[in-house]
C-alpha cells in the first residue's frame, strides 16, 4: 500500500496532491527547480528536494533525478500530475523498473494511448465512432481522392511530420486536393525524406467534449460523465463545464458506453479522459485518450462528489473501483475558469512577475485550486495557469451565477489574467443560452464586447476613483505647504495606519 | 480640478468641498456634491466610503502627468493629475523671493529619483534639476532662477526632508 | 420582488448574505456599530450605514434605528440573520407594518415558538411528542407527585421564570420531590411574588439532533433531515453534522413526519428548524423550534445541494418551495466546526483582541464562512463565533478526514481558539464511532487529552522551534559583534526580506 | 546551548555546528546534526528547510530568560533563551577597559524600553541601567564600571543605533 507519493510537479496541482495526502494520512514529497524555492508546493508538502535550474529539461522534466529522489527519500509511488512526464511511457517503465508505483496507465497504454494513429486504429477496431478519413498514411493520390469522395468535400490533408496547426491544408474539391496533395508530398520528401499524408473530414462548427473514465487493475471500467470544454483560444481550453449544454441523458448514457469500450481498447489503467467532437447534428467522434489527471477534473468532483486524487491512489494500490456505473449520478452543474496569467489583447500572450497582492475568493458552491499567495511570483518558465475558479450551483444558472460573483471578487496583482474576459463570457446571452463551439470567440466577437465591458466598469468606477485622486493629491499639497485647512487631519490619519 | 481617463478619453471635474472632521468631507464630482469618509490611509492606499459605499483603491508609481490607481480591483489612469509641480515650484522661492536666495531647497519630503543637472551647470529659471518620489508620486523639481549650479547635496536614491537644501545655485 | 436587502446582524452571518445577495443580483445594505466600521460586512454591501455604539442595545438590537435606515436607504426586505432582532416578533410586527418584507417567520408564528409552553402545548394537540412532563404550570404537590409517578423518577422540578441552568432541581424520589417543591414555590413567591413549577422527566445521557425545515405562503412544507449537534460545550453547540450517526433511513423519514407536522401547527414561514433531544433506546422528543437561519445551515446545504438563503428568499417573495420532499436527497457527509475566540481551559472565556494574521484553510470539499481577515479585530462586544469551518466527504470518514487537515491549516494569530479541541475530539475513537452525547466533554475527558494531545504536538515541533530560536539567537549576537564566521551573511539575509 | 520548554519542562541543546555558505548550516539538535536552509528571514519571522522540511516560525516579544516561537502555527515558550546580557554586558567594556572608560555604548541596536537610572545616581558595576528592545528580544545593560551617572543621552521609546553613547559613568 502506498504510504509517501513524490509529487513530480508543481504549481495548483502539486497542491492539489499534497492536499489529497494529507487528507489520507499519507506522506508527500515534493520536488522543486530554482525557480519554486518559493512556492507553495515546495513549503506545504512533508518533505522537499531541490531537483535543478529553471527550466523544465533541467528539473520537473528530469526522470533519472526525480526517480533518485524519489527512493532516497524512500517515497513508494510517484504522482505526474498533468502534463511535464505525466503522459511519458519511458518515465512510466522506469518506475516500474525501481519498484516505484506510477499513479498512471502503465508504459504500454500510454504507447498506444499517445500514438494517435495506433490509438485510432485501435478504436476503430473496438467500434468507437473517429473523425471519417483515411485509416492510415496514404500514398498514392487516387486513393485520398477515393477516401475524399467517400467522407465528402471539404477534406483536411495533414502531413503526418506536422505539428500542431502546421503542414494541415484545407481542401474543397478534386482539383484542389490533386493540387494540395503534390505540393504537401513534395514538402514532406525534401524534409524528412519520405512522405506521410492522412485525409481527414473537415469539421467547421465543433464542440469539445470530453467523458472522464476510470479503470482497475482488474479491468473494471466506469465513466463520470461529460466535461464540455468547447470555450478555447488557440487550441486551449479556458472554461469547462458539467453537464454539457448538448448532452441530454440518453446521450450521455450511449456516449459513456463508447468511453468504457475506448478504455479497454487501450487496456488503460487510473484515471484519464475520453476526448471527443461534437457536430451540430449530434454525431461524436472521439479524437483521443489524454492518459492523466486532467486540468479540469475539478468540475468532475463537484457533479459526482467523487475524489480523483484518493480515486486514482486506490487504483495505484490495485484496489476494485468502489462503485458501480449505476452509482453513479451527476448532480447539479459545475463551472471552471483557468485564471491565466495572460494578456487577451496582446494574443493572450504570457503575463508574467511578482504578485504582491491577491484576493482570492470563497463562499458557498465556490471552489479555487491556485498556488497564489500575496508576495507569490508567476514565473516565465512554466505554463500560464495560475488558478482554477471552480463553481457548483444546483442549476446552470445558478452555478454562473456563482462563478460571476467569484469572478469580480478575485483580484491578482501585477500581472494581467483572463478574469475579465471570463466576466464577459459568462454574461453573454450566446453561453447562457449554451450555443458554444471552439471558435466561440471568434464567432460572437467577445473581444470587441470585452473592450466595451471594460470601457463601462471604468465609468462605474469613476466617481470612486476620483475621490481617491482627490484626496491623494491633497495630501501631496499638504507636505508641501500647509496652507489647507486639512492639512493637520491628513497627517494624523497617516500617522494611525 | 480636471481628469481625463485615459482610455476613454472623457474629461472629469472633481474638488474636495469642504472639511467635516473626524475624517469626512465633502467633495464634489462631475457637479455632484458627496460625503467621503476616510477610514484608513497609509501612502499608498486608502480605504473610504463614498456616499455610504465602501471603496478601496491602491495609488500606483505615477508621475505629475499620469496618475494610476487601481480601484476595487479595477485600474484606471488619469492625465494631468495636479498642479502639484507648480505649488512646489511657486513655494520653491520662484515667485517670492527671487534670484537672491542660493538655495533650492525640497519643499516635500521624498526620494530623489533622478538628478538632471552637474555642478558647473548653467541653469535657466524652471529648468527641471531633479525628480523627487513622493507617495507614489514623481514630482519634478525646477529652478527657482536662473543661475549656475555650486554644489549639489542630494544623492540618486537617497531620502530628503522637507526643506533639505538640494543644490546651490548662483 | 425583493431588490434590495437589508442585512440586521454582523460577522460571518452578514457576509453570508451579502454574498447571496452578490450572486443573485440583489442590492446589499449593511449596518454597523462603532466597533464595526472597519469589519468585513461594512466593506462588502453595496451600502453601509453606521447604526450606533457597540454594545448591541444600541446597534443591532436598535429596531428603529434599523428601520429607519431600511427605508431611508430602499430597501424592500430586511434578512436578520440569527441572534440580534432575528426571533423578535416585535421586529418582524414593525418591519410588516413599515411594509418591509421580513425574511423570516410572521410576529404571530414567533410568539408561539418563543413561548415554551404555547409552542410544547401547540405540538402536543398536533401528536407531536414532547418530553414527558406536566402539560402546563403544577400548583399543587400533589398534582406533582402524581405526574412524577406517571413519568418515572428522575424527574426535574424546573420554575418557569429562572432562565438557563438555574432554578432547576433533580428529585430521585416522592420525598426530595416534596421538599424541593416547597423550597422552589418559595423561592419564586419570595422573587416574583407568584410560583410556577414545572414537571419534567430527566434524561440522563440525550443527542442533541435537529431538522432543518421550510414552510411556504401556500403552506407547503418540506424537511431537509436532521444534524447531529450533540457535541457542546456550556450548552452551546461546538460541532454539527448531518447524517447523524444515530439515524437510519427508516427514523429519518418519520420523525421528518413530525417535523411537517411540527411546522404546520406553528403556521411557520420560511426556514426555520425543529430541535429534537434522542435517547439512547431511540426515542425522539421534540424541544423548540428556532425560527431562524440556523449557525450551522451549511452542514444542510453540502449535503443536499441547497442554498438555503437562496430559499429563504425565495419564499420570502411569496414563492411556492420549487422541489418536493421526494426530490431531496441526502449526499455524503458534512461536519462543522465552529471556530471561537475562546479559551478551552478557562472554561471557554472568550478570548478577544487583534488579529494580525490569519490562515485560512481551503481545497476540495473544505468550505470557511468567516469574518477574519489579517488585521481584523475580535471584538468584546459580539459573540466568540469567528469562522465556520465546514467539510464534505463522500463518507464521513473522509469528511473527517478534510476536517483534521483543515483544523491543521487553520491559523489565527493573537486570539486563543476551539482548534485544538477539535482535533482532539474528531481524533478521538469514540467521536469515529459516532458515539456522541450533550456530555461528550466530560464522559470522555476530552480536556485531559487535549493537554496530552498538545504536549504531543509541542514535541513534534520542539527540532523546528529550537532551530528557530538557535538562529534568532545567532543572529542576535552578530548585530552584537561581528565574532562569528556567519555573522555578515546573518545580514544580509535579513536586508534582503 | 540548553534550552527548557516551558509546558513541558523538557531541557534540549541546540547549537549551530557550521556555516555551509548560501544560507545553509549545520546545526546539532540533542547530539543530532541536521541540515539547516534559511528561505526568508525578517526581524520576527523565519521561513526555513530543516532537513528537507519547510517551517515558518515567528518570534514573540520576549526577555532574555524566555523566548516565545510560534512554529507552524504552534505557540512554543523557551526559558533561557541565550546568554545574549552577558555577551552585551562583557563587550560593553565591563570585562576589557576597565573602569578608565567613561561611556556606557550600546552594543546593539534597538529601542529603549526603559530607563533604570537617574543622573547622579550612584552605580556599581553589574547594575542594569536600561532596557532595549532589539529584534522582539528585551535586553539589559549593565553598568561596565561602578561609579556616578553623569548624563544620560537616551531616551525612553527612542532608537539607538550600534555604538552609540547611552551613558556616561565617571
Amino acid at each position: 500500500m502506498i504510504e509517501k507519493i513524490l509529487i513530480a510537479n508543481r504549481g495548483e496541482i502539486a497542491i492539489r496532491v499534497i492536499k489529497a495526502c494529507k487528507t489520507y494520512g499519507l506522506k508527500s514529497v515534493a520536488v522543486y527547480s530554482d525557480e519554486d524555492v518559493n512556492s507553495r508546493h515546495t513549503k506545504m508538502a512533508s518533505e522537499a528536494y531541490h531537483i535543478g535550474a529553471a527550466p523544465p529539461s533541467e528539473s520537473y522534466l528530469n526522470m533519472e533525478k526525480i526517480i533518485e529522489v524519489a527512493l532516497s527519500s524512500g517515497a513508494d509511488a510517484i504522482h505526474p500530475g498533468y502534463g511535464f512526464l505525466s503522459e511519458n511511457p519511458d518515465f512510466a517503465d522506469l518506475c516500474e523498473k525501481k519498484k516505484l508505483n506510477f499513479i498512471g496507465p502503465n508504459g504500454k497504454s500510454l504507447r498506444l494511448c499517445g500514438d494517435k494513429m495506433l490509438c485510432k486504429d485501435a478504436m476503430i477496431k473496438a467500434k468507437v465512432p473517429t473523425v471519417p478519413g483515411s485509416p492510415g498514411i496514404v500514398e498514392e493520390v487516387e486513393k485520398a481522392l477515393d477516401i475524399a469522395h467517400q467522407i465528402g468535400y471539404p477534406v483536411l490533408l495533414k502531413s503526418v511530420f506536422g505539428g500542431g496547426g502546421r503542414g494541415i491544408r484545407l481542401v474543397n474539391n478534386e482539383k484542389e486536393l490533386r493540387e494540395a496533395f503534390e505540393m504537401a508530398s513534395g514538402e514532406s520528401k525534401a524534409a524528412f525524406g519520405k512522405s506521410a499524408l492522412l485525409v481527414e473530414k473537415f469539421l467547421p462548427k465543433i464542440r469539445h467534449i470530453e467523458y472522464q473514465l476510470f479503470r482497475d487493475k482488474h479491468g473494471n471500467a466506469v465513466h463520470a460523465f461529460e466535461r464540455e470544454c468547447s470555450i478555447q483560444r488557440r487550441h486551449q481550453k479556458l472554461i469547462e463545464m458539467s453537464p454539457s449544454p448538448a448532452v441530454d441523458q440518453k446521450t450521455r448514457d450511449e456516449i459513456g458506453q463508447l468511453v468504457i469500450k475506448a478504455a479497454h481498447a487501450v487496456d488503460y489503467t487510473n484515471a484519464g479522459t475520453a476526448e471527443f467532437l461534437r457536430l451540430d447534428d449530434g454525431t461524436f467522434y472521439f479524437i483521443e485518450i489524454n492518459a492523466r489527471l486532467q486540468v479540469e477534473h475539478p468540475v468532475t468532483e463537484l457533479v459526482t462528489g467523487l475524489d480523483l486524487v484518493k480515486l486514482q491512489i486506490d487504483i495505484a494500490n490495485g484496489k476494485e473501483i468502489p462503485f458501480k456505473q449505476q452509482d453513479l449520478k451527476l448532480k447539479g452543474c459545475a463551472i471552471e475558469c483557468r485564471i491565466n496569467a495572460e494578456d487577451t489583447f496582446l494574443d493572450f500572450a504570457p503575463s508574467t512577475g511578482p504578485v504582491p497582492d491577491v484576493n482570492i475568493p470563497s463562499g458557498p458552491g465556490v471552489r479555487v485550486d491556485t498556488y497564489l499567495y500575496p508576495g507569490c511570483t508567476v514565473s516565465p518558465y512554466y505554463d500560464s495557469l495560475m488558478a482554477k475558479l471552480v463553481t457548483w450551483g444546483e442549476t446552470f444558472e445558478e452555478s454562473r451565477q456563482k462563478m460571476q460573483m467569484a469572478l469580480s471578487d478575485f483580484y491578482i496583482e501585477g500581472v494581467e489574467t483572463s478574469i475579465p474576459l471570463y466576466k464577459t463570457i459568462l454574461d453573454s446571452k450566446e453561453f447562457i443560452n449554451g450555443d458554444l463551439s471552439t471558435d466561440f470567440l471568434e464567432r460572437f466577437k467577445i473581444l470587441d464586447r470585452l473592450r466595451d465591458d471594460i470601457k463601462k466598469e471604468v465609468l462605474n468606477k469613476t466617481d470612486a476613483a476620483l475621490a481617491a485622486v482627490i484626496i491623494h493629491s491633497e495630501f501631496l499639497k499638504s507636505r508641501v505647504k500647509p496652507h489647507i485647512g486639512s492639512s493637520v487631519r491628513w497627517k494624523s490619519q497617516l500617522d494611525k495606519t | 480640478m480636471e481628469f481625463k481617463i485615459e482610455n476613454l478619453g472623457n474629461t472629469f471635474d472633481a474638488e474636495i468641498v469642504q472639511s467635516l472632521g473626524n475624517s469626512e468631507y465633502v467633495i464634489k464630482i462631475q457637479e455632484k456634491e458627496r460625503n467621503l469618509k476616510i477610514l484608513n490611509m497609509t501612502s499608498n492606499k486608502i480605504e473610504f466610503m463614498l456616499d455610504n459605499s465602501y471603496h478601496v483603491a491602491k495609488y500606483l508609481d505615477s508621475s505629475t502627468a499620469k496618475m494610476t490607481v487601481v480601484v476595487d480591483g479595477l485600474q484606471i489612469t488619469f492625465d494631468k493629475h495636479s498642479e502639484l509641480d507648480k505649488l512646489v515650484y511657486k513655494n520653491s522661492g520662484a515667485e517670492s523671493v527671487g534670484d537672491s536666495q542660493i538655495s533650492l531647497r525640497s519643499q516635500i519630503p521624498g526620494r530623489v529619483v533622478s538628478i538632471n543637472a552637474n555642478v558647473g551647470d548653467k541653469v535657466k529659471k524652471g529648468d527641471v534639476l531633479c525628480v523627487l518620489e513622493s507617495m507614489k508620486m514623481q514630482i519634478s523639481i525646477k529652478s527657482h532662477k536662473d543661475g549656475l549650479i555650486n554644489s549639489i547635496k542630494i544623492k540618486q536614491g537617497a531620502s530628503v526632508a522637507k526643506n533639505d537644501v538640494m543644490m546651490e545655485i548662483e
